[in-house]
């Protein structure tokens, strides 16, 4: 099959499987729901001052919600070493990581759009600069954790403490797509600076990290 | 080999007593600092040289992908561990130059953050090679030494952009520097990649050291167990 | 013993050349040469830690020799020939939560068998050949060990392969559907393709196998026609 | 004053620190060396 039916035939499969366990995707819808009511009540602030400082709550809280989705990308296909029959069959194994980085980018998009009108509510959230350049700052960054998480997750599946791992090799690496995403947001939210900036910043992430992934995935994927 | 590493010793102890007088003694006052200021030539070389292992470190990741060539991997290693260690000094020295200029600890100059992110990310490196129970950590390591490489530029710019907007006092002062000042900067440059040179050779021996004990041992106890 | 059909002059399907496989301080394959024909059935004895599996997994292309070369069906590039090499293992590499015929629709698209017919007619004959019923649907995880190591045999035959990589095919499976598979295994030998079965219970393949080649060690001590020679 | 000191000082006892590491995982792969040479 092309390159892009397996990814589809995967991606299918993934969310078919998440779809019928609905198990896993309730915990992390919980789980984030605990995360905004828990900064909520640390910080409580007047509606002046949550303006500059939601933008660095929320990307926080969505990067614990990110983490703990990223760390089940490979669950499933590590209990009965499923990636063995990947490996053997012809299929490539850029279309793997690429359905399971998609996989996981629809999942926390899921859970960012939960938290996000709990932040508005407990935060008293109004934009003044133009807020429709959220949407592809949020895209934008998601995506930026997403699909280092999807390969760190690969990376860290060969290591001793797993859970740990992720993102003892995520953050770090995060650190300037983080600063874009919270710059961005903070300076939609009290309408001061504009976002350009932080969005080219988060484009070339984007771009730079998404090619390095699929250009070094076969060799950590081979790497067993 | 023996004599050109004892060579190097001596160089190395030479050029870095020079520089410490070079340093404390030689070089003009600062006026408005005064003598604190001379923790620049301490500070300012350690960050140069541990960037520079930084870079050999990509190289050899690169090379070692390629070639798959252990001796890259050793020296990848290597070069990450010193140049860990050239950036704690950095972070060490930098918060104690702040504090009496401008009374805080911790400011986001420009430096001082690029090698703080520097720092986490190879310690990051140096936890995966701990911990990986692969038997081909060096192949993963080398990817994560290139994915932290491409991440440098884009924390450069981050942050560069971060402070314009968030304005800070600069450490070390980016304006014109008295030519004697710059001359006694690169003596102490120098000192510390001789300093930095030796210590990976006396690392990288370790490594290969530790490698020819760890197969031996693997062979002795497969005989022990077939005898 | 069933003479093989296999020509001599045929290319073997499997020549390895000096293999070492090292894992970290263990090394697993200490030097193994050897030729194997194409179309037979070869079991693979040993104690555990002789490098059986090991052995199995390079030939599958999922380790890469530390030293040596092995080709498989004439290439050293196992890659390029991967749409003709069959792996089944001791997990059974299948989804626990999708039942039996999804897990192999799954697995052809992987293959390229694309369009929706042709995937179900292969699906479901690959099934029944394995004694399963395809409209089972409950998911494989809620299978019996048996039903679920001859899912995970369907899995392997799935794209038809030349060659047919077994790792502990009759493990805790019940002795009837054990002889079942022996049978099964003789058949596809007669078709033709070349099968390497590492087993602990050589005695179900006794009247089919061509070879037993024992292992110890990381090497290959000993190839024989007969089962009671090879064993001592 | 102490200032300068102090990071003079913390520069030398980090690389002393690092050093002294080293010599002694040295010491120890000298003893590994030895009783596998028995």
């Amino acid at each position: 099959m092309s390159f892009f039916g397996i990814t589809r035939a995967t991606l299918a499969k993934d969310v078919r499987l998440e779809w019928r366990s609905k198990d896993a995707i309730n915990a992390m819808l919980f789980f984030s729901l605990l995360v905004v009511v828990i900064f909520s009540f640390s910080f409580d602030p007047t509606a002046e001052e949550s303006r500059r400082i939601a933008g660095g709550l929320v990307w926080v809280a969505f990067l614990f919600a990110a983490i703990v989705a990223l760390n089940q990308t490979w669950a499933r296909e590590l209990r009965n070493q499923v990636l063995d029959a990947y490996r053997v069959s012809p299929a490539p194994a850029n279309a793997l990581f690429l359905a399971k980085a998609l996989g996981n980018f629809i999942f926390v998009t899921v859970l960012e759009a939960l938290m996000t009108p709990l932040f508005i509510v407990f935060y008293k959230l109004r934009a003044l600069g133009p807020t429709w350049e959220l949407l592809p700052i949020a895209a934008l960054g998601t995506w930026a954790l997403v699909v280092n998480g999807t390969f760190f997750a690969a990376i860290s599946l060969r290591t001793r403490s797993r859970e740990i791992m992720l993102p003892l090799l995520l953050f770090p690496i995060s650190i300037p797509a983080l600063l874009g995403m919270v710059n961005a947001t903070t300076a939609i939210l009290t309408g001061e600076g504009s976002a350009r900036f932080w969005i080219a910043l988060l484009v070339a992430y984007d771009v730079v990290f998404t090619s390095a992934c699929l250009l070094l995935f076969e060799t950590v994927l081979e790497a067993e | 080999m023996k004599r050109g590493f004892s060579i190097l010793a001596i160089v190395t102890a030479l050029l870095l007593s020079f520089a410490l007088y070079e340093a404390l003694i030689a070089a003009p006052t600062e006026r408005t600092m005064g003598d604190v200021q001379r923790i620049f030539y301490y500070h300012v070389p350690s960050a140069w040289t541990a960037f520079l292992l930084f870079l050999i470190n990509f190289v050899a990741s690169v090379v070692f992908l390629i070639r798959r060539d252990t001796k890259a991997d050793i020296l990848a290693l290597v070069t990450a561990e010193v140049g860990v260690v050239f950036c704690t000094v950095v972070l060490v020295t930098g918060p104690i130059w702040a504090r009496p200029v401008w009374g805080i600890w911790w400011t986001w100059d420009l430096r001082l953050t690029l090698t703080l992110v520097l720092w986490l990310i190879y310690v990051s490196y140096l936890v995966l090679r701990r911990f990986s129970t692969s038997s081909q950590t060096p192949v993963l390591a080398s990817v994560l030494a290139i994915f932290g490489a491409l991440d440098v530029p884009l924390v450069y710019f981050s942050i560069w952009f971060f402070r314009t907007q968030h304005p800070s006092p600069v450490i070390g002062g980016g304006g014109s520097l008295d030519p004697r000042m710059a001359h006694v900067l690169l003596i102490n440059w120098a000192a510390f990649l001789c300093l930095a040179w030796l210590v990976c050779w006396t690392r990288f021996r370790l490594e290969v050291l530790e490698r020819e004990v760890e197969e031996a041992q693997a062979l002795e106890s497969l005989l022990e167990g077939s005898r | 013993m069933a003479e093989a059909q296999s020509n001599p002059d045929a290319l073997p399907a499997v020549v390895a050349d000096g293999v070492v496989k090292q894992f970290g301080r263990l090394a697993a394959l200490r030097g193994v040469s050897a030729q194997f024909a194409a179309g037979r059935l070869y079991v693979i004895l040993g104690d555990n830690g002789a490098g059986k599996t090991t052995l199995l997994r390079t030939l599958a292309g999922l380790a890469q020799p530390t030293r040596g070369t092995i080709s498989i069906l004439g290439t050293t590039s196992v890659r390029s020939v991967c749409t003709q090499i069959g792996y089944m293992a001791h997990p059974s590499l299948l989804y626990d939560e999708m039942s039996g015929m999804e897990n192999l629709r799954y697995f052809a698209g992987l293959y390229g068998i694309e369009d929706d017919r042709t995937a179900n007619d292969r699906c479901r004959e690959v099934i029944a050949s394995v004694k399963l019923d395809p409209e089972l649907e409950r998911p494989v995880g809620q299978y019996s060990q048996g039903m679920r190591q001859r899912m995970s045999l369907a899995r392997a035959l799935l794209n038809d392969p030349k060659l047919l990589l077994l790792d502990e095919p009759f493990s805790n499976v019940d002795s009837r559907s054990a002889q079942e598979m022996a049978v099964l295994l003789a058949q596809m030998r007669d078709r033709g393709k070349t099968l390497f079965v590492v087993t602990h219970q050589p005695g179900l393949l006794e009247d089919v196998a061509d070879e037993f080649v024992r292992m110890d060690a990381g090497k290959i001590v000993n190839r024989n026609a007969k089962l009671r020679v090879a064993s001592q | 004053m102490n200032y300068l000191y102090a990071a003079y000082v913390a520069t030398w006892v980090i690389h002393g620190t690092y050093l002294a590491i080293l010599v002694r995982k040295y010491s120890k792969i000298r003893r590994e060396i030895e009783s596998l040479r028995k």
